[in-house]
């Protein structure tokens, strides 16, 4: 059995959702155009997965298999209904910002996977360091790709203007062919680091 | 406080879903052999389509109902039709000996001589398609690693002087790389064959294999005179050894001016 | 808006793979090669315009009059699993070849966040009933399309030679960018 | 049969127990959202009228309609929440118009322009072309107002739908 700490730092480099299972494409590649969205959006899913992983595992063998699915989805739905009425009562602007792509939390792969591959089987003290390594993973990279395309989309960093006035910001990384091609050549650039170092 | 109303359209769309699918999962259950399941975790799960079907439920599905031997599976030989014998309660089969594909070719980069550079696409039915290949011999093997790729466990590899190596541990002697090969380089020979092969596929006149390939079978028949058992015949400028009755005494491989006649050692040129 | 408006801006215009990003997960994973890509298509379409039709209802007739607005998203995504699931059990029953060819997809339509985006796309820009019908096939016609180039070109990268570490993921994903930049020309000729 | 109720069950009581838990949630926070609307939008029109006191909303054809009135309940002004067909696909814009129905200010919420050169709508130099027409002027593109020229589309999809919306107000808000 791999030890708590095993767990959680495998969601961050040998399972990075982002990287390595190449999990929750869609909200990535939409919300990435700045930081504070990928920011947002990071801490939406690390809520939802938490709340969705605890109970999963709660409930793991009362549901019955052939409505595994649709139950699960249920319980997640619930947990994103409620991070989007908090959000647009409590940060507006950040639910303004992340719009349709809260609701399509509930079917980003990552949750519902983290649900099927690992809290399904595991108990509920595991699930939730999984959660949080596997959520901290994915923040961490989503705000990366955030980081990059808001620096030379846009010349900022968190909306803080770095790059001189003399900068002309690319703005095909703030539309949707920039987003494909930053992720692409970023996952590239990460099989080499993992091969590099030998993470298997 | 209106929580009523939520909670009964939230339950009334879980009781309609759950309705639904438990009547559906009743009146449209399917009744399957539970033991094809069970036979096709025992396959590789490969799905090479060695067994000559669809991937491993297809086999297995055929292996429950009789239709095919239990050791149909060559990739899972012997150890896996023991275990399917178990489950389905028939008596374990004697499996046939473990094949190893061998490459009738030993025509290295340094030893044969190119037509013109190839840059095209790297796999060797593309390259056939460019005036029958880049090297002069029409029948030699041009290294572009199809059979390599067309592996499904890998245990083919590329070496640097351009003939591929068979991996003996990982190869399950499943065939695809032999069919694969567009120019039926790689035959499946016995594991324990001792005896000797001709290294070779071209049927060209031995003028033309000379100037191709400096170890290129010419068809001069010295290895007939030498050989005690005639296991040797040759056809088309091309010597060929039938593994049946050569006994691996080597008369011919020494007989042999052009080197090119080997006994049953692995390819590890 | 015309259908054909809608029709047009949901297959080129507006592709909800190369413009709205939805539907990317299945996307990178089935469109390894051309038939697979065909057949994830014909099930998209079909249990794309199916749960269309049937979240519209219940949206237009059970969430609003009862002001249970909050409840979309909850209720979407169960009638969408429920369908899924229920298309699944049947097609088990009714065509085993069809199923077996479909099969493996089915589940994975559940986690498509197209089928829910287009759900609630077409609650947000209160279409009618025909108008939901016509997007959300218009919109599953694109998916298709969109697979299929996408398994076209990489059936021939296979045979590239790539570095090890661009393969897989990393390419495709380049080239839907550019697949994305080309679409992007459409975007101008007709808005809705 | 055992199995098949026990799936009906399951998915019914996580039914009603999402159903409570989600009735609870909306019903703490819907008068949050509701209120931050209602202040976050009379602020909008206070930019647009300073002593607007409240307000009556008017639906026609899927665009609001406010009509704003003053402390004395005397009407100061129209502001229209609409939308224009613009090269990107939809921009969300909010028309304001003074009792006289002349055009005081003009605000794009939300649009798909290409960044750098479609997004000229949301400068002043061009929302200023616009500010001080009147219903009774053609608004037309190279009439009375000239579109930017390398962004007719995004410009001239304004225009005219700032004349389509002048004419709403003309007749059903006045």
């Amino acid at each position: 059995m791999t030890t708590l700490a095993q767990e959680f730092t495998k969601g961050i480099v040998k399972e990075n959702p982002l990287f390595r299972l190449i999990l929750g494409m869609c909200p990535t590649l939409a919300v990435s155009v700045t930081a504070i969205n990928s920011f947002g959006m990071g801490v939406s899913v690390i809520a939802v997965l938490l709340c969705s992983n605890i109970v999963i595992s709660a409930v793991r063998n009362v549901i019955p298999a052939k409505v595994r699915i649709p139950a699960y989805i249920m319980i997640i739905a619930t947990f994103v209904t409620l991070v989007e009425m908090v959000l647009n009562a409590f940060a507006p602007e950040l639910f303004e910002a992340l719009g349709i792509f809260i609701p399509l939390i509930v079917v980003n792969c990552i949750i519902l996977g983290r649900a099927e591959a690992f809290a399904r089987k595991n108990t509920i003290g595991r699930s939730i360091i999984d959660a949080l390594g596997i959520g901290l993973g994915y923040t961490i990279s989503l705000v990366l790709l955030g980081v990059i395309r808001e620096l030379f989309g846009a010349g900022s960093i968190f909306g803080y203007q770095v790059m001189g006035t003399a900068f002309e910001p690319m703005g095909v990384l703030a539309v949707a062919p920039g987003a494909f091609i930053t992720l692409g050549v970023m996952l590239g650039l990460f099989n080499y680091l993992f091969k590099h170092f030998g993470i298997e | 406080m209106n929580i009523v109303l939520p909670l009964v359209v939230l339950g009334g769309l879980g009781l309609v879903f759950g309705g639904l699918l438990s009547f559906a999962a009743q009146r449209f259950a399917v009744e399957e052999d539970e033991r094809v399941e069970i036979v096709a975790d025992l396959l590789p799960g490969a799905n090479c389509g060695a067994c000559g079907y669809p991937g491993c439920i297809g086999a297995a599905e055929k292996i429950v109902s009789g239709e095919i031997p239990v050791d149909a599976c060559t990739v899972g030989g012997k150890v896996v039709s023991d275990r399917i014998c178990e489950i389905l309660g028939l008596e374990p089969v004697a499996a046939d000996a473990k094949k190893i594909p061998t490459v009738f070719c030993l025509g290295t980069k340094d030893v044969t001589v190119d037509k013109f550079e190839y840059q095209g696409v790297p796999d060797c039915n593309a390259a056939l398609m460019y005036s029958g290949g880049f090297k002069a011999c029409e029948y030699g093997c041009l290294g572009l690693g199809t059979c390599v790729e067309a592996c499904p466990f890998e245990a083919l590899q590329m070496g640097e002087n351009g003939l591929p190596v068979v991996d003996e541990e990982r190869c399950t002697g499943c065939g695809i790389c032999a069919n694969a090969c567009p120019r039926g380089i790689i035959r499946m020979m016995d594991v324990d064959y001792s005896g000797c092969m001709v290294l070779c596929n071209s049927k060209d006149r031995g003028g033309t294999t000379r100037r191709a390939c400096k170890v290129g079978c010419t068809g001069c028949k010295a290895c007939i005179k030498a050989c005690p058992n005639e296991a040797v015949v040759v056809e088309d400028y091309l010597a060929y050894i039938d593994p049946a009755k050569c006994d691996g005494c080597g008369e011919c491989v020494e007989a042999c001016r052009r080197d090119i006649i080997k006994t049953a050692v692995k390819v590890a040129v | 808006m015309s259908l054909l408006a809608i029709i047009f801006v949901a297959i080129l215009a507006d592709n909800i793979v190369f413009n709205q990003f939805l539907g990317i997960c299945p996307y990178l994973g089935v469109s390894k090669r051309l038939e697979t890509s065909l057949g994830m298509g014909i099930a998209v379409i079909f249990v794309m315009a199916l749960s269309a039709i049937v979240t519209w209802v219940v949206y237009n007739f059970l969430l609003i009059p009862f002001d249970l607005g909050y409840l979309r998203t909850i209720a979407f995504i169960l009638i969408i699993a429920g369908l899924v699931q229920l298309v699944e059990t049947i097609l088990k029953k009714t065509n085993p070849t069809l199923f077996r060819a479909l099969g493996i997809y089915l589940p994975l339509i559940t986690t498509n966040c197209a089928i829910l985006g287009v759900a609630i796309l077409n609650v947000q820009a209160e279409h009618n009933i025909i108008e939901t019908i016509v997007y959300a096939i218009a919109v599953a016609i694109g998916f298709t399309i969109a697979l299929i180039i996408m398994a076209g070109i990489r059936e021939r990268l296979e045979l590239a030679d790539l570095s090890s570490h661009l393969r897989g993921a990393a390419v495709s994903l380049v080239t839907a960018g550019i697949l994305s930049l080309a679409f992007m020309g459409f975007k101008g000729i007709m808005t809705l | 049969m055992h199995e098949g109720l026990r799936m009906t069950l399951v998915l019914l009581i996580i039914g009603v127990l999402c159903g409570t838990l989600l009735a609870t949630a909306n019903n703490a926070t819907e008068p949050i959202i509701t209120e931050r609307i209602e202040t976050e939008f009379l602020a909008a029109l206070e930019g647009f009228f300073p002593e607007v006191a409240e307000y009556e909303v008017k639906k026609i054809d899927k665009e609001e309609f406010y009509s704003c009135y003053d402390a004395g309940g005397e009407l100061i002004g129209i502001v229209g929440q609409v939308k224009a067909n613009g090269y990107g696909g939809s921009i969300d814009y909010d028309l304001a118009v003074n009792a006289d129905m002349d055009i005081i200010g003009i605000r794009i919420s939300s649009h798909g322009e290409t960044p750098g050169i479609g997004d000229v709508i949301t400068s002043p130099d061009f929302q200023e072309r616009l500010i001080g027409l009147n219903i009774e002027d053609p608004i037309e593109a190279g009439v009375d107002v000239d579109a930017i020229s390398g962004a007719t589309v995004s410009t001239g999809g304004v225009i005219s739908s700032v004349r389509r919306v002048m004419d709403i107000i003309g007749e059903n808000v006045l």
